[in-house]
């Protein structure tokens, strides 16, 4: 929209062009950015009334930003996975909206209930305001992960969406845990932050540029790899430079060998920040590791159609091991946060697979391995958060966050809405026919096999048999048993936004089911890899695409 | 003036004369002496039980990549690497404002610097 | 009403046209203005369903629920009604929806598209279901608004009604296999509901069970034939299945020909699934049991809609099962089927005192007839039965149903007695008549006109001789077990008893009174009664097509693709000229690519048939008379011994010798007498042939042997096995767990490793593959 | 001239070897308690990296391709200033260290003329940040009661598992430096992949020229094929390495020439070679442009947007810094909590609930 306000203005010369159209797909975080500043704003005011819109005001912004990434649909210039962008930001403002929700009541309660009793209000004692701000903060990062095209565009994106949570996490509650828990995520995020900035120090000193996608022929690190593709092999640079960024943004992903703060720091933050955790750093993380590999391309290889090797051989080792680690650690464990926490880096695992199987023949999602990842971070967005919501509607009389398997037993008897809530995403995140995650791993499934990655998908089908161990508890225990003690003393929050995300996600785990075809379509057409550009020298008019008809979204 | 500055794709000093050889081996300096810190980095983390002092050594991680930067800048005769080096100064600060400030907070709460002892949550 | 009707039918549609229509490809079959209002329909049903079921969240205790249903299925008839009649009787059209299954792969060329939508595909066979599934739909709706007021589930009810009427929808109008597979599953899950509704009943969560076990029998056939047809022709749209086949033969997606043993298992498989659905023998043991939930539900999904299912599918894959390499092996087995079905059941019925459970095999009798129609070729016969059969079964369950209520539950024939002449039971009493004249085959009514058209079709049909006759005695047992009912409950003494289910106002056993239907029963009987005499009309729509309004929907439809049955009756040689010779059995048939179309009326036999193909007459005469025209009078008089049997043994002695019996209290009657003579005969029947018990002996005994010889298998080593696979994940956590110290440098260390492992890997990796350094 | 690989940079087994004795040192110079051989491991890590170094070095000899002198004094400085960053137990020095590290990569930049970014270096890293770091030590080291001053110092003045981390980082060394050893020969394909890049881009003596000419260029011409580089016969003719020729397409000529005319400041910069609409402009060297405008140019048109993301980054931390300060606060005033208490709102306590995770 502000590209059609802007472009006449500036349109006389070429030069502005490159300008404009950066400026023209960047309108979602343009929103997200000025409400992320109007939410601080608002969190000063010593009006409860206005305070307690700062929810409504974000949940609006990311509304607007999702709309204005649906109707933008301009592609970076040169990129392989053109349609990654306007999908990917539309996804994050539609998965983004529950989380707000659920972030209701979740940074000091205790002050602003005080507040509501009639405190004076003292604006340095709330972070309320603050704390939505981080959020928006954070989605702005991972929306500006999705329009990269550059290095070091997308080194500060990535920053940009970690940093908030280190600080969301730490003030998430006054307990020492979320300070644990922050410190933690925060000290290892940073080791994992060089580590990705060294490799990406590797790529530049490999390439000579910093550009990731560049349109009209110009160089590019695509153009370098390309010109490596024709070696056979990635310079050893290139592939140091890579893998150190991979094995660097695995951090984000929660991955083997990064994935040890995982169960800390989700148990340690309070709930909803959990759930925030396990889609927006996650999500950044892939969105990093796709825009990387498909400047890499799947062009290698004996077929020409994987990775190259010692990129693929990292990936399926760090794959197996993710899912592995994460499902068989949950095993053993009674807290439900611990079991969602270690279930959300096996899910990184099975993601993995459709990273290594590569965008297939472009044929359709069945063989589309990155079209699959796009679909199950859709898929996995709505499930997770609809887990983690149950757990964070609910408390004990004490206050304290509910933890065991035993405080859910019985759930649908006591909560009818949260019990349901709880057994459909679980039995979705099991991947339970015909629920919304079935259909993710049956489309990872399917690429990695016309990939032919035979034995990761085997490993891949072992491991949601694990999974089925623990997750049949979270599924069993609130739907079969009888409410124990432990249930029965609990409370539902007093927070109708926790709610709402929850019976929200838990709906679109069945509702989108009918268009699973319509967005694993769309998912499709996103991770399409698009040949590269027609190499015009003079054509900079050609670098601003025509929008894409949405008939096909 | 955005607009003739847009002009300019990628300004090269070539008054600067070469300094990196063709062959790299004086490039190769400078990347051992930046895996080097990077290194002693990693082992700081490890050994230190001070969070500032933990802290400080991811700094020096960056520096390294930092210096691996600065280094292929000049090799590749551009200043995308110089260039990137300033935002990883920047964002070195920033993390380090935010880190500081929650080595406080939680100083406040334990009166200790050691990580060792925020370790309750595990398994 | 019937030349509005009639002004709407097609005026000649010959089944070359609606094979022309076929060939096209499926996107010429553009959307007709009345078919793409049909899309409404399922979503109507399903907006019912939601509707209740979010009643049933928030506890609604009015009569809400029902009104949201009765009105959507309304609305849903209003629009089918409108659809239909905006249909120009062009051929099919399909309604698309959206997009659903659309997989490709490979080049996506032939045989590498799996395609199944949420489309609709209309024509003749689809019109003629969907318009009594929502009509029927409607009323039952309305009926029960008043029959289930009151009930503790009552919002559960309406949500599965309406939850059925949407599977039933996407069963007749789904445009490929796969949706009818959906709705199939979704009807049987519905059935499964509603048979279990009064869950705390424990007859009624075995009748459930049952129920569920014996269709999933039949679904396995339904499901292994899908992915048979999948396999074999490449695709599931009927639009492009189709017209793959003619004269017989037939060929893949790919044009390569098809033959072999897939041209009979096709079949076979497909009418597995249909005996389970339609209760054919020996599947049918689940359809008397399911008469355990409400009356409505026997009356809508166990009598009218959903058990026809079966007779749907067959109707809609007829070019499969006409396939001359399967040399129709399967029709002829449905045929046999059939007739035995029919004959079981009505001897099984005679012997019952139940009026429920009579009707129950009643209905089962009568799906025997269906499918013996299917099987002697005449889909005509066998749909039109089914729409006859829907609207006298309803009203006959409904009255059953009525009486049920009123009578708390009150169901023995033995302890009823001369409704008649009770106060506000008149309309039910003429309401049952009407019905009872349509079942037994009396003249003009519905179901005579119906019956006497497979009964003629099976005479002329080389392998239906048998079947013919042993049809023919069952026609004259319906008529006796019917109007056996008729006059013991609705005529004679005014007795009563009343039954166990007491409403909450009669604490007294002593003051009971039984509960005259309110307005909403009475009008819905009435209604239906009506329907019944309607539907005999529709034969008359259009005599020059000799098989009425049905014949005239079918022709435009698969079921009369490739039209065998056109090889008789109303067969003119025209200038079509597509006359092959297909081999059946031993005889040689001909049949026309077309029905008939000629000016005649459809039971005048053609004078010419006879020169034509002296050996297809052969097999066709009824003791050398022709069929057509002799089957009027005999299926008549073997109704009519029927009730006079019946009115006989079981009729009360009435004013001026109207009736003959002298049946004087409600217990007895003249048939008491009769059954000593007949030995144990009677006792078997009543017993429903110990096929029940015959089944718990031969299946169920040896599996419990079976099941505990493997559940010792079980505990021993796949159990042992599991333990020891089950473990080993739990093993390796434990293994793990230690690395999850929980110390900021512990974790720091583990990155660190697995960083230079990796890297260690990586490391290798490139050095073997530049081979230097 | 062959592309270097592992064997041609340096003698492996000598370099692995070395860096093993590097990994002794460092081992050997982790505080522990009791008496802890530092000195020895510091020189002993000295003589390791300096080996390395020295083995480098005489490569480059050979090569001819050797950095400045200077750079192994500062390489050394700043391998061991990091050592001490590592090992020393108190942590105002080893800040401190670390601005020596900082101090001597700066020095590095310089020979490397990165001249401004040498220069930022040392004002935000060693100016800025690690002021900072200093505070906050003083600020936390402050021993709030009597009986935790013995703890304080306690804790960290013995390596943490010293063995293990030295024996993971020295192979992640090894790692990172053989990988880019392996990739040295490649590097120089990918160099050469580069260079007509660099030769096609347009040049960036605009930036500098007065804003009359540079709207005159504007107006007229077009950069066409940017520096040119200098021919065979030019240098062979003495070509002054200071002067610098580029090309200019003209497209309004008539106004190009007029425009130039005017500002006989720029007769010096007239073509010397007219080739159809193609100018060949000279410039002296001093027209050129410095390490800073260039930085800054590519900053500016290259990474604009990155500019902004790196501000609201900057914002956020700064948010980000004010809310944990106010935990602070928030914690320090107990009356404000018990306040809170009173209104009957279970405070959290520090005694944080521990969750069951086992």
């Amino acid at each position: 929209m502000i590209q059609t306000i802007l472009t006449p203005m500036f349109a006389e010369t070429d030069a502005s062009t490159e300008m404009l159209e950066k400026l023209g797909f960047l309108t979602p975080e343009i929103a997200l950015f000025v409400t992320t500043c109007l939410v601080m704003i608002i969190g000063l005011s010593s009006s409860r009334s206005i305070r307690d819109t700062i929810p409504i005001v974000s949940v609006i912004g990311l509304g607007v930003a999702g709309f204005l990434a649906y109707t933008n649909q301009s592609t970076i210039a040169g990129a392989a996975l053109g349609g990654i962008m306007p999908f990917l930001k539309t996804l994050i403002a539609i998965v983004g909206i529950p989380l707000v929700l659920l972030m209701s009541g979740t940074v000091d309660r205790d002050y602003e209930n005080a507040v509501a009793r009639g405190l004076p209000f003292d604006s340095i004692r709330s972070n309320r305001g603050e704390f939505y701000a981080f959020l928006l903060f954070s989605l702005t990062g991972l929306m500006l992960c999705a329009s990269a095209d550059d290095l070091i565009w997308l080194f500060l994106a990535l920053e940009l969406t970690s940093l908030p949570t280190y600080v969301m996490v730490s003030i998430s509650s006054g307990k020492a845990k979320s300070q644990e828990a922050g410190i933690k995520y925060f000290f290892l995020g940073a080791v994992g932050a060089a580590i990705f900035l060294y490799g990406f120090a590797m790529i530049y000193g490999a390439t000579g540029t910093t550009v990731l996608f560049a349109g009209d022929g110009e160089y590019s690190i695509t153009t370098a790899f390309a010109a490596d593709l024709a070696d056979g092999a990635l310079s050893p640079i290139a592939t140091l430079g890579v893998i150190l960024a991979i094995i660097g943004v695995c951090f984000k992903i929660a991955a083997v060998p990064m994935h040890f703060y995982t169960p800390d720091v989700y148990e340690g933050a309070a709930t909803p920040v959990s759930a925030f955790l396990a889609f927006v750093p996650k999500t950044a993380g892939f969105v990093a590791i796709l825009l990387l590999l498909s400047a890499v391309g799947w062009g290698f290889g004996a077929e020409g159609t994987s990775l190259p090797e010692p990129i693929r051989i990292t990936l399926w080792i760090i794959a197996a091991l993710t899912m592995t680690f994460g499902n068989v650690l949950a095993l053993l464990q009674q807290n439900i946060k611990r079991v969602l926490a270690y279930s959300s880096v096996a899910h990184s695992g099975y993601m993995l697979v459709g990273v290594i199987a590569g965008p297939g023949d472009g044929g359709s999602i069945a063989s589309n391995g990155l079209g699959a990842v796009l679909f199950y971070i859709l898929c996995y967005g709505f499930m997770n958060v609809g887990a983690f919501a149950v757990l964070a509607c609910l408390e004990r009389s004490s206050g304290d966050e509910i933890e065991t398997f035993e405080d859910i037993r019985g759930l649908c008897e006591t909560n009818r809405v949260l019990g349901w809530v709880m057994v459909l995403c679980s039995a979705s995140l099991l991947g339970l026919p015909p629920l919304l995650g079935f259909w993710g791993k049956l489309y990872l499934f399917t690429s990695g096999i016309s990939a032919g990655e035979y034995a990761l998908v085997a490993i891949l089908g072992l491991n949601s048999a694990i999974a089925a161990f623990y997750y049949l508890k979270l599924i069993a225990g609130p739907l079969l048993d009888e409410p124990g003690e432990s249930a029965k003393g609990l409370r539902e929050t007093p927070y109708v936004g926790r709610v709402i995300a929850a019976t929200v996600s838990a709906v679109s785990v069945v509702a989108l089911v009918p268009f699973v075809n319509v967005l694993a379509n769309a998912a499709n057409d996103a991770a399409t890899v698009t040949p590269a550009q027609a190499q015009t020298l003079d054509g900079s008019e050609a670098k601003i695409e025509s929008p894409r008809s949405d008939d096909d979204a | 003036m955005i607009t003739s500055l847009a002009h300019i794709a990628e300004p090269v000093t070539t008054v600067a004369p070469d300094i990196f050889g063709d062959v790299g081996v004086s490039l190769y300096h400078y990347l051992f002496v930046s895996a080097t810190l990077f290194a002693l980095g990693v082992i700081g983390f490890l050994t230190r039980r001070n969070m500032i002092v933990m802290f400080l050594c991811t700094e020096m991680m960056f520096q390294a990549a930092g210096l691996a930067l600065i280094a292929f800048s000049k090799y590749h005769l551009n200043h995308s690497g110089e260039v990137f080096v300033i935002f990883v100064l920047t964002i070195a600060a920033a993390e380090a404002a935010l880190a500081l400030a929650l080595v406080v907070l939680l100083f406040r709460r334990r009166e200790t610097l050691n990580a060792e002892d925020w370790a309750l949550l595990r398994g | 009403m019937l030349d509005g009707l009639t002004s709407l039918m097609p005026i000649t549609t010959l089944a070359a046209d609606a094979a022309a229509s076929y060939t096209g490809s499926k996107d010429a079959l553009a959307s007709g203005a009345g078919s793409g209002l049909m899309v409404l329909v399922p979503l109507l049903a399903i907006l019912g369903a939601i509707a209740s079921a979010l009643m049933l969240c928030f506890k609604v205790r009015t009569k809400l629920p029902a009104w949201g249903v009765v009105g959507t299925i309304a609305v849903a008839f209003v629009i089918t009604l409108v659809g239909f009649l905006n249909w120009n009787g062009d051929g099919a059209h399909i309604a698309h929806a959206f997009e659903w299954i659309n997989a490709s792969w490979g080049s996506g060329g032939a045989g590498e598209t799996f395609t199944a939508n949420f489309s609709f595909y209309m024509d003749g066979l689809s019109w003629l279901w969907m318009l009594f599934v929502t009509g029927l739909g409607a009323l039952i709706a309305l009926y029960a608004s008043e029959y289930m007021a009151g009930d503790k589930g009552y919002a559960r009810f309406f949500g599965a009604f309406g939850l059925f009427v949407f599977s039933m929808a996407c069963l007749v109008m789904g445009d490929n296999l796969v949706l009818l597979y959906l709705g199939w599953e979704g009807v049987g899950l519905c059935s499964y509901l509603l048979i279990g509704y009064f869950y705390t009943k424990p007859e009624a969560v075995a009748a459930a069970k049952k129920a569920f076990i014996v269709n999933r029998i039949g679904d396995v056939g339904l499901a292994l034939g899908i992915f048979l047809i999948y396999i074999t022709f490449g695709t599931v749209e009927y639009a492009e299945l189709f017209p793959l086949i003619s004269d017989g033969h037939a060929v893949n997606v790919a044009g390569d020909p098809i033959s072999g043993w897939v041209t009979w298992a096709i079949p076979c498989l497909l009418m597995l699934g249909a005996f389970g659905k339609s209760a054919q023998f020996p599947l049918y043991v689940w359809l008397p049991d399911a008469m355990e939930g409400p009356t409505p539900v026997s009356a809508l999904i166990h009598a009218a809609t959903m058990v026809t299912a079966g007779v749907y599918l067959i109707a809609r894959c007829f070019p499969l099962f006409t396939l001359s390499d399967g040399s129709m092996i399967a029709l002829q087995v449905v045929g046999y089927v059939g007739m035995v079905t029919a004959l079981l059941a009505a001897t099984i019925g005679m012997a019952q005192f139940d009026i429920k459970r009579i009707m129950a095999y009643s209905t089962v009798s009568q799906l025997g007839y269906m499918f013996a129609g299917l099987g002697v070729l005449t889909t005509t016969g066998a749909a039109f039965h089914v729409f006859t059969h829907a609207f006298f079964k309803a009203t006959l369950f409904l009255a059953c149903g009525a009486v049920m209520h009123g009578f708390a539950g009150q169901l023995d024939l033995r302890k009823l007695s001369g409704l008649w002449s009770q106060p506000g039971w008149r309309i039910v009493t003429i309401a049952m008549f009407i019905g009872c004249l349509n079942l037994a085959g009396v003249p003009f009514t519905a179901g005579y006109f119906s019956k006497d058209m497979i009964l003629a079709e099976a005479f002329i049909t080389p392998w239906g001789q048998l079947i013919g006759w042993v049809l023919l005695f069952t026609a004259g047992l319906t008529a006796y077990y019917t109007f056996r009912v008729f006059f013991r409950v609705f005529v004679g003494p005014a007795q009563y008893e009343p039954g166990d289910e007491h409403h909450a106002e009669d604490h007294d056993h002593s003051h009971f009174h039984p509960h005259p239907p309110g307005w909403a029963i009475n009008a819905v009987l009435a209604i239906l009664a009506v329907a019944c005499l309607v539907a005999a009309a529709t034969y008359f729509v259009k005599p020059d097509e000799g098989k009425g309004w049905v014949g005239g929907l079918l022709s435009d439809s698969s079921a009369a693709y490739v039209s065998p049955h056109g090889h008789h009756g109303d067969d003119h040689p025209d200038d079509h000229g597509a006359e092959h010779a297909l081999r059946i059995g031993d005889a040689e048939v001909i049949p026309a690519s077309h029905p008939g179309h000629d000016g005649e009326d459809g039971h005048s036999h053609d004078d010419d048939h006879a020169e034509k193909d002296e050996r297809a007459m052969k097999a066709g005469t009824f003791l050398g008379m022709d069929p057509h025209k002799v089957m009027y009078y005999v299926s008549a008089l073997f109704g009519l011994v029927g009730i006079l049997a019946a009115a006989f043994l079981h009729g009360p002695k009435g004013p001026a010798g109207l009736f003959i019996g002298n049946r004087t209290e409600a217990a007895h009657s003249r048939a008491d007498k009769l059954l000593p003579m007949l030995g144990p005969i009677p006792t078997w029947a009543q017993n429903k042939w110990y096929v029940d018990e015959f089944y718990n002996m031969v299946i169920r005994v040896p599996l419990l042997v079976v099941s505990h010889i493997f559940h010792l298998i079980d505990k021993t080593l796949v159990d042992g096995a599991v333990t020891v696979a089950g473990s080993l994940p739990k093993t390796l956590a434990k293994a793990i767990r230690p690395t999850q110290s929980g110390v900021l440098q512990g974790y720091a260390g583990g990155m660190a490793v697995g960083l230079v492992l990796l890297l260690f890997v990586v490391w290798i990796v490139v050095i073997r593959a530049g081979g230097v350094g | 001239m062959g592309p270097p690989t592992l064997h041609e940079l340096f003698n492996p087994v000598l370099f692995y070897v070395l860096l093993t004795l590097g990994a002794v040192g460092v081992a050997l110079a982790s505080p522990r308690k009791g008496v802890s051989p530092q000195i020895i491991g510091g020189l002993v890590v000295g003589a390791a990296f300096g080996g390395v170094l020295v083995l480098l070095g005489i490569r480059g000899n050979e090569a001819g391709d050797l950095p400045n002198l200077y750079f192994y004094v500062f390489a050394l400085i700043a391998i061991l200033s990091g050592l001490r960053v590592i090992t020393h137990p108190k942590p105002v020095y080893a800040a401190i260290y670390f601005i020596l590290t900082i101090l001597s990569s700066s020095a590095m930049y310089l020979l490397m003329q990165a001249e401004f970014m040498a220069f930022a270096l040392i004002i935000i890293y060693a100016g800025a940040i690690l002021i900072t770091y200093l505070f906050v030590i003083m600020l936390a080291t402050q021993a709030p009661s009597e009986e935790k001053v013995a703890s304080l110092e306690g804790y960290d003045s013995t390596a943490r598992e010293p063995l293990t981390a030295t024996l993971a980082g020295f192979a992640l060394l090894a790692v990172l430096t053989g990988m880019m050893a392996h990739g040295m020969s490649d590097l120089q394909d990918s160099r050469q992949v580069i260079r007509p890049s660099v030769h096609s881009l347009e040049a960036p003596i605009l930036g500098v020229l007065p804003n009359k000419v540079i709207r005159e260029f504007e107006q007229a011409a077009v950069f066409d094929h940017g520096i040119a580089e200098p021919t065979v016969e030019e240098v062979n003719d003495g070509f002054d390495a200071n002067l610098r020729t580029m090309a200019f397409k003209i497209e309004d000529r008539e106004r190009f020439d007029h425009g130039l005319e005017t500002d006989t400041r720029f007769r010096s910069m007239l073509p010397e070679t007219i080739h159809g609409d193609t100018v060949l402009v000279t410039l002296p060297a001093e027209r050129g442009i410095t390490n800073a405008e260039g930085v800054g140019f590519t900053l500016i048109a290259k990474h604009p947007m990155a500019l902004e993301i790196a501000g609201i980054i900057l914002l956020m931390a700064m948010l980000g810094a004010v809310v944990l300060a106010r935990k602070q606060i928030e914690l320090g005033e107990d009356e404000k909590a018990a306040q809170l208490r009173t209104l009957g709102q279970g405070f959290d306590d520090d005694v944080a609930h521990v969750g069951g995770g086992m």
